[in-house]
């Protein structure tokens, strides 16, 4: 077997605080310590312990962009694992198991989904197999996967330190073990697996200890039992960079103290809240001159209190920000209505997961895209940027403040579980990239104390100088009510339009000053037949998918959209009116973006693929849509169905 | 630089109904304001909506007329961010402990050196009468076509049980003390309460200037007997400090207990309760993060030369990984 | 002058509390009892006492769809109104006022917006005019319209009876006085009058009997004073059939009454609670069989709570609403969407009000419409109906609990405050029209108590048979979360996939279920050139528009969506692309509802036609618009800006 | 027909962590129904968002999971639709008393008759242990980067101030306790209150098993000093009822508090408070509308043959005008 295309997908699973988790960061680890760039997809149920949950980590010796429908290896130490993976592992791939679990009975397994586990059951019996994970076995055995049986605790029970702990304290090295044996069947130099090991328990030596043992008799169990390799065997790389692994929460976490955000407020939700522990792990830090980087983050009653206190600090001037996913986001739609009249910069993250209602708290979908372009009653202009992979968030994280401040409007950083989970590999980000804009902020000096101030004086670019709460001479009163330049409320009418008309114009220019390649990039052939209208997580699959289908022969683009709010209509006009065959990919079952993107230009996707099941686009499925389509067999809306 | 009382008042035409017990507590709001000298450029106002959260816009302050029940969390954020501001909130008992009770409990847990004062109508008076939260069960105000089915909540009660430090009870027609009662909130350090039984002559033709200066109550002098009296300062100490025994505090919530649940034909105004053994959030905060005290988030320095300040490189080692 | 169309404006200002109202309300009914129908338009202030309110009432042998930018009759009793209103009365129209007020400067009155101030005293400069009412009745003797200046007053002072009365007394009947006036100069039968003040304060006849007093001075005053009629001369009509003159939180309070909701819930909001305020006068009402005519109306703590509560209850099969403005509409995103993936009938009546944030929330707009589309994260079906007039209103209110119920989700029937402060004569409404359909509820005798039932059980119509909460044999879970056919929590893709397929499906059945014109309606001729998009309130103004433009020779048609979610995208297609010029029609910023339009069926609409400052659009203006679009020259937004 | 306590259990699988309080909860919740012989199907459950509120899939009655902080609304509407019903509330600390506050405190002031759960854990349990608004001042559990900084709620207190007619405390391992306080909870006419001490042993290692158990308290004789006591019911009356005198109730009042602030060595659990009173909602409802009682809204009649039967006359010739 050959490393496709360089990269080389591996996949543990297992049950909710098994260690799962810690498996994925081992293995990531030590892949990026050997140079490898890495890749991760987080997969978990709502539930704290139990609950089957699965990490997908793709490697290469170019960056990853995305992950794949099927796995090269599929490591577990559990029984429910291999019941539900099985059809994932690629052609030529593997399987490592814990020998002893073979007679575990489908029907004991009781977290498998009722439906789940009817259809293995169901499958089992056509083949005449028993139900128990012996079938998955035989059925691999089938499809010539390698099979690698280790009996984890067999093994430990065999070293003579360790085979005296207690059964509880073995179990909980078993996670590390099937890392140690990934890294037999792929060759890979066990030195980088201890600095992993090392890194990831610095401040638990014990713990280092007794799971270096432990793996070190898996790694040798294996390669004493594996036979010849038929895995890709993979060598360390030389790297002459630093790199970090980050996911993104942290990449939004870390663009947020970059961006100078100094107030964060947030109530707990799933996957919105990492950023916020992460800020607050962080909130103080280092800064260029003097001492005072810090960050106050809020944990608030309520996500109608988040919203509202994050406003009240940017009336002060602070950069103020507020972290939330859907159901808390719902409860925003008053207060983002209050920023939009009031001019007030806040910044709200969301990161969209399985809707609608709870739904599906930990899976990812991007079904708020027009709730987010429509939340609030009433009509206010705002900034809605959406990032497709970790390097854009980070920097848009910074982004969205400068705009929320040039336009003095609520900005919504747009993103989705899936970000929020993805891991990935990165150089340094570098911060002369970017800058601080604060816009028509006051300066002190700029106002005369005492004297009067109209906050909301019009301005041909609708763009009203803007003074703080407690500054000298920038007396203000901002009204959720219409009101007059000074903030005063009124009801006239002539007023009222030239409010309005003030508040829109804010975006007009925004349209014009934003940079082009932070508002759309077209990837890919610009003069390709069909093009691929998409925002946000699907971009790294979009992309590699582009990269294989223009490979094969098939002249594809990928137009992808960052600014949302305000659209870029006109020029997505132009370009969708170039291609003959315009497919819009999204991961929700209406295809809102592509519907935002046909009330702004009466442009038509004949296609649409979607993806609901609150499971990421992988690139394999990204490309055989496309195909599909193209071959003329496809219906007008393809649905994406790939994901356990 | 002196500040006279007309430095905190607006040209905004004030359009409260004739004789609502609003504009004495405007008045007073503005006249402890100027007691204290604030420099009005300091100050912030913030209120819920409804017609007394129009207050704001009568005070010369910087003010903030935000959303219906939200008064709580948006003065949160901006006091948070610039404690030098003085923050007071405004607003009605229907935004406060209607829509707004579970910020007026989260808030009270922060105990951040806000002063709260609420215009208590008994009624939802912008929008017409309807029962507000501290209309009493069985009261059939103008505008309700049949009696209050829902219970009264007491404010004085549920600010104890949610926190707040300093617990006071004015009244709209008495002027004197409630500027006293603002200064002493505004100058308590902590989160200060102000209960202000204010006549909606429009609305709540029950609990009237009337009904509270207790017309309908003659004395043997042919005199009215008002029901707002006074709490004496002799017989009610309303004080609880480091000195305070858990014994005496005991005695102390019974008694404010007693007098918060007085109603009727008694009803106490003045200062119910002041601990003054509670750390304020802010102090909690600089505990974890000292930093904050000078540079609070909006002083704080965020880029030099249009430059991001943060060493980035510092937090990017933690995670290095090559 | 001619009765222009049949037609007759009248219209009455003054301060809010000093009975404008009680002044209409006696012309209207008046006016109604002498057979002619009736229209009325309420413009308020947010305030209780002091700020300008008007009202304006227009009247016809014919019945009467909307109300015209001018007005024929100007009736004041004080000084604001002439200052404001001046510039609608009508070529040949008649102003009157109170004589005492003319030489009240403009500068004393501190309820004109300080715009409006800044503009009249830069007129009355220009004109050489001095800043007082005076001024004002100059401009109207320059215009040709009649002057009647009544001395409210003196002429009271002068009866003998009347006159000992304290001044403040006598304040409380100018408006009354003002609408004898008004009799007088339209030569209207005074008996009308007099019955409708006693219709009105039937249950006190004194002061029935002390306003009818100052009511004939007024009158005897104006008649002697009034010279030659310069306004038409209305005689009384007969009628043959009963009438009722109802406003629209009345229209749909009656039609909840009829239609059996048995739960209402609300917090109190502008436009919205009247229409619980009526529910709860009429908690208790007759029905055909039995005495248990009766609706439960629960005042909530917030908006939140009242969609809970409403949802909760919807659960046990009674029907339940709740009604409410835009700011707490916002408040009920979250609730929705539960209430979505939960397929619980909720029905929520929605009074859009000027916007965003509190905005002006006594006056109206349609700037609600996207955000209703798109309330709450993520996807989940609704029905979103909204009614053109207080008929439909009324009719809708009952048929939106069948389509709730049927389709088994959330409905929001959409109107906005220019509906609900319209007031029309109607004839008694017809409820042998009207069907009640329950949809797939189960009965008792269908179920088995104690047996194992699936309330979501895959059908192909989507639509599952329902039980109620404590009903035996029907035990069912709800969660937010996704869920299996029992309701229980689940994350399984494949069965997250079917759910989501299943609720989606209810939308395309009731597409092809409910009735084509319950859905949409072509009006006018069916071949125009010229296509009038638009849905909701404008109704009236529409129709009439599109009478006037055909008389003149202007094929135009107008095109009135109800039914907004699920869209009737087809049939909007095929209708638009026989049109040549396609005008979106709408009272907000952007044009929502074209945008809507767009989104489904990638037809663009030529021209916009918008009004934003919070005044219902007139039929002059949407006349006027359409004739400048017609001319070629009006730009590709036309703003529609009279209002005061 | 008798139901055995499997009646009210269902087959789905329970994922909470093992260990977890939840359990002793689910498992008094049962029997205490068993225990009454409400059929499940008359019997609906109704629960927020958190580990705490999965509860009513384990539980085989009706059972409606709602939003987070919204368990209070949707019961309100269930119960008052169908009064007959016997309601059940459940949910977490957060739940209850962090996002859900003011519905909290609105819904003490209903005084409905459904019992309401609490599942007080200290911790945001199902967002992985985040302080929720009981969590005391100071503690740093498990997740949290630093120390509480936001003073905690006293739930006891909290319902006292709201209204709540009979408020308890119980503790999730004694199941036979908190069977008998459930059971007493439904057969309060009015809104009851339970706040379960609640070991998260996830999350919370601070106020665990042991913690609770005092297994850090040895007494003379070796053994475990709980911390956790039941109130003697010849030291503690809750009950106030008719009888009771203004001058008792004050005591009484003072009493609950000096128990409900009991916090640390001592806990005590039990009944705190039952005020037999007050009115119910549905009560109240009667009084202006009798018809409620026979016909609540749930069984109403509205149609016949598919026709409307309100006689929609009777109300047109109201606003008749011609
Ligand atoms: C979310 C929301 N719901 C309802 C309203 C309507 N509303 C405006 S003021 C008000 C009540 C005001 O009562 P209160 O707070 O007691 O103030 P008062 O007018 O009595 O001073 C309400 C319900 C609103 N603005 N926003
Ligand atoms: C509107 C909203 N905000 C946040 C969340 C995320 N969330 C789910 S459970 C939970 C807290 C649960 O804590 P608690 O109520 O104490 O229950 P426990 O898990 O401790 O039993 C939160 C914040 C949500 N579901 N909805
Ligand atoms: S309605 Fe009542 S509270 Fe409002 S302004 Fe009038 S008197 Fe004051
Ligand atoms: S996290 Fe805590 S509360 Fe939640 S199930 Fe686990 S132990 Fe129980
Ligand atoms: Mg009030
Ligand atoms: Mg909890």
């Amino acid at each position: 077997m050959d490393l496709k295309g360089q990269s080389f997908s591996w996949c543990v699973g297992g049950a909710q605080g098994s260690g799962v988790d810690s498996a994925a960061n081992l293995f990531a680890r030590a892949c990026a310590f050997g140079g490898f760039h890495v890749f991760g997809n987080r997969e978990y149920y709502s539930n704290i312990i139990g609950e089957h949950s699965y990490f997908e980590v793709r490697i290469s010796d170019e960056p990853v962009l995305g992950h794949t429908s099927s796995v090269d290896l599929l490591t577990t130490f559990d029984a429910e694992t291999p019941f539900l993976h099985l059809d994932q592992i690629s052609e030529g791939g593997a399987l490592l198991y814990d020998a002893s679990l073979v007679d575990v009975p489908l029907e004991k397994l009781p977290t498998i989904e009722p439906r789940a586990k009817q259809d293995l059951a169901k499958m089992f019996d056509e083949h005449g197999l028993p139900h128990t994970l012996d079938a998955i076995i035989q059925l691999a055995r089938q499809r010539n996967i390698s099979l690698h049986a280790i009996p984890y605790e067999d093994v430990l029970k065999a070293d003579d330190a360790l085979g005296q702990l207690p059964f509880s304290t073995l179990k909980r090295m078993v996670n590390t073990m099937s890392v140690a044996a990934s890294f037999a069947l792929i060759g890979y130099d066990f030195s980088y697996f201890h600095k992993a090991l090392e890194a990831i328990f610095q401040s638990k030596p014990k713990v280092v200890e007794m799971n270096a043992k432990a793996a070190q008799l898996a790694f040798d169990y294996t390669k004493k039992e594996m036979g010849e390799p038929t895995l890709p065997q993979l060598k360390p790389l030389e790297v002459n960079e630093p790199r970090v692994y980050i996911n993104g929460n942290q990449a939004v976490g870390l663009g947020k103290l970059a961006g100078g955000c100094s107030v964060q407020t947030y109530y707990p939700i799933s996957p919105a809240t990492d950023e916020s522990t992460f800020l607050e792990q962080h909130q103080s830090f280092d800064v260029e001159q003097g001492d005072d980087g810090s960050i106050l983050v809020l944990q608030t009653g309520d996500e109608i209190a988040a919203i509202c206190s994050a406003i009240g600090a940017a009336l002060t001037g602070a950069r103020a920000a507020t972290s939330t996913s859907s159901p808390g986001f719902s409860l925003m739609a008053e207060g983002l209505g209050w920023a939009g009249i009031n001019e007030t910069p806040v910044v709200v993250t969301l990161y969209q997961r399985g809707g609608p209602s709870t739904g599906l708290p930990t899976r990812s979908e991007q079904a708020d895209t027009q709730f987010a372009l429509n939340i609030g009653h009433g009509e206010f202009p705002r900034i809605v940027l959406a990032s497709g992979d970790l390097e854009e968030a980070f920097y848009d994280a910074i982004r969205i403040f400068n705009y929320a401040e040039k336009y003095q409007t609520p900005a919504i950083h747009l993103l989705d579980k899936a970000l929020a989970n993805f891991g990935k590999t990165f150089s340094y980000f570098d911060l002369s990239k970017v800058e601080i804009e604060r816009g028509a902020l006051l300066k002190d000096s700029q106002l005369t104390a005492g004297a009067d101030f109209n906050r909301f004086s019009f301005q041909e670019n609708g763009i009203s100088p803007r003074s703080v709460l407690g500054q000298p001479g920038g007396r203000t009163w901002y009204s959720g009510d219409e009101h007059l330049e000074d903030g005063h409320m009124s009801e006239d009418p002539i007023n009222r339009d030239r409010m309005m008309e003030k508040r829109a114009q804010k975006l007009v220019v925004a349209l014009e000053e934003i940079p082009t390649e932070d508002q759309y990039t077209l990837h890919g052939p610009s003069d390709a037949e069909t093009t691929l209208v998409s925002y946000g997580s699907p971009k790294g699959a979009l992309l590699e998918a582009i990269q294989r289908l223009n490979s094969s022969g098939h002249a594809v683009n990928y137009l992808q959209a960052r600014l949302l709010s305000p659209f870029p209509a006109q020029a997505f006009t132009e370009i969708l009116s170039k291609s003959k065959l315009k497919i819009g990919i999204e991961a929700n079952f209406s295809g809102q973006f592509s519907q935002w993107v046909q009330q702004h230009t009466c442009v038509k996707m004949e296609h649409l693929v979607v993806k609901y099941n609150g499971r990421p686009i992988t690139v394999d499925e990204v490309e055989a849509a496309v195909l599909n389509i193209l071959s003329g067999n496809a219906p007008q809306k393809v649905v994406l169905r790939h994901g356990i | 630089m002196a500040f006279n009382v007309a430095d905190y008042k607006t040209s905004v035409h004030n359009n409260w109904c004739p004789g609502c017990g609003d504009f004495g507590i405007l008045n007073a709001i503005q006249m402890s304001l100027m007691d204290m000298q604030l420099d009005p450029e300091r100050v912030t106002v913030f209120s819920g909506v409804g017609c007394s959260s129009k207050t704001p816009h009568y005070i010369n302050t910087y003010g903030v007329h935000t959303l219906h029940g939200r008064v709580l969390p948006f003065a949160t954020g901006g006091k948070l961010a610039n404690p030098e501001m003085t923050v007071l909130a405004v607003g009605g008992d229907g935004d406060g402990l209607g829509i707004g009770a579970g910020h007026f409990v989260a808030t009270g847990r922060l105990n951040l050196d806000i002063t709260y004062i609420m215009f208590n109508n008994g009624v939802y008076g912008l929008t017409k009468g309807q029962a507000s939260p501290t209309l009493h069960l069985g009261q059939q105000t103008k505008s309700l076509p049949n009696p209050n089915i829902i219970h009264e909540i007491n404010p004085l009660i549920l600010a104890l049980s949610s926190g707040y430090t300093f617990i006071a009870r004015g009244y709209a027609y008495d002027v004197a003390q409630l500027k006293a009662l603002i200064r002493q909130g505004i100058e308590h350090p902590g989160l200060s309460f102000i209960d202000i039984l204010q006549p909606c002559p429009t609305y709540n033709n029950i609990n009237t200037r009337d009904w509270f200066g207790g017309a309908d109550r003659k004395g043997e002098d042919g005199k009215a007997m008002p029901r707002v009296y006074k709490l004496d300062p002799n017989l009610y100490d309303p004080l609880i400090s480091a000195e305070t025994t858990d014994e005496e505090i005991h005695q102390k919530i019974a008694a404010f207990f007693a007098k918060a649940t007085e109603w009727g034909d008694q009803i106490p105004s003045g200062v119910l309760l002041q601990n003054l053994t509670q750390s304020t959030y802010e102090e909690r905060v600089i505990e974890s993060l000292p930093k904050y005290k000078k540079n609070p988030p909006a002083k704080r320095q965020i880029e030099s030369d249009n430059k991001p300040v943060l060493k980035i490189n510092t937090i990017l080692d933690e995670l290095r990984v090559a």
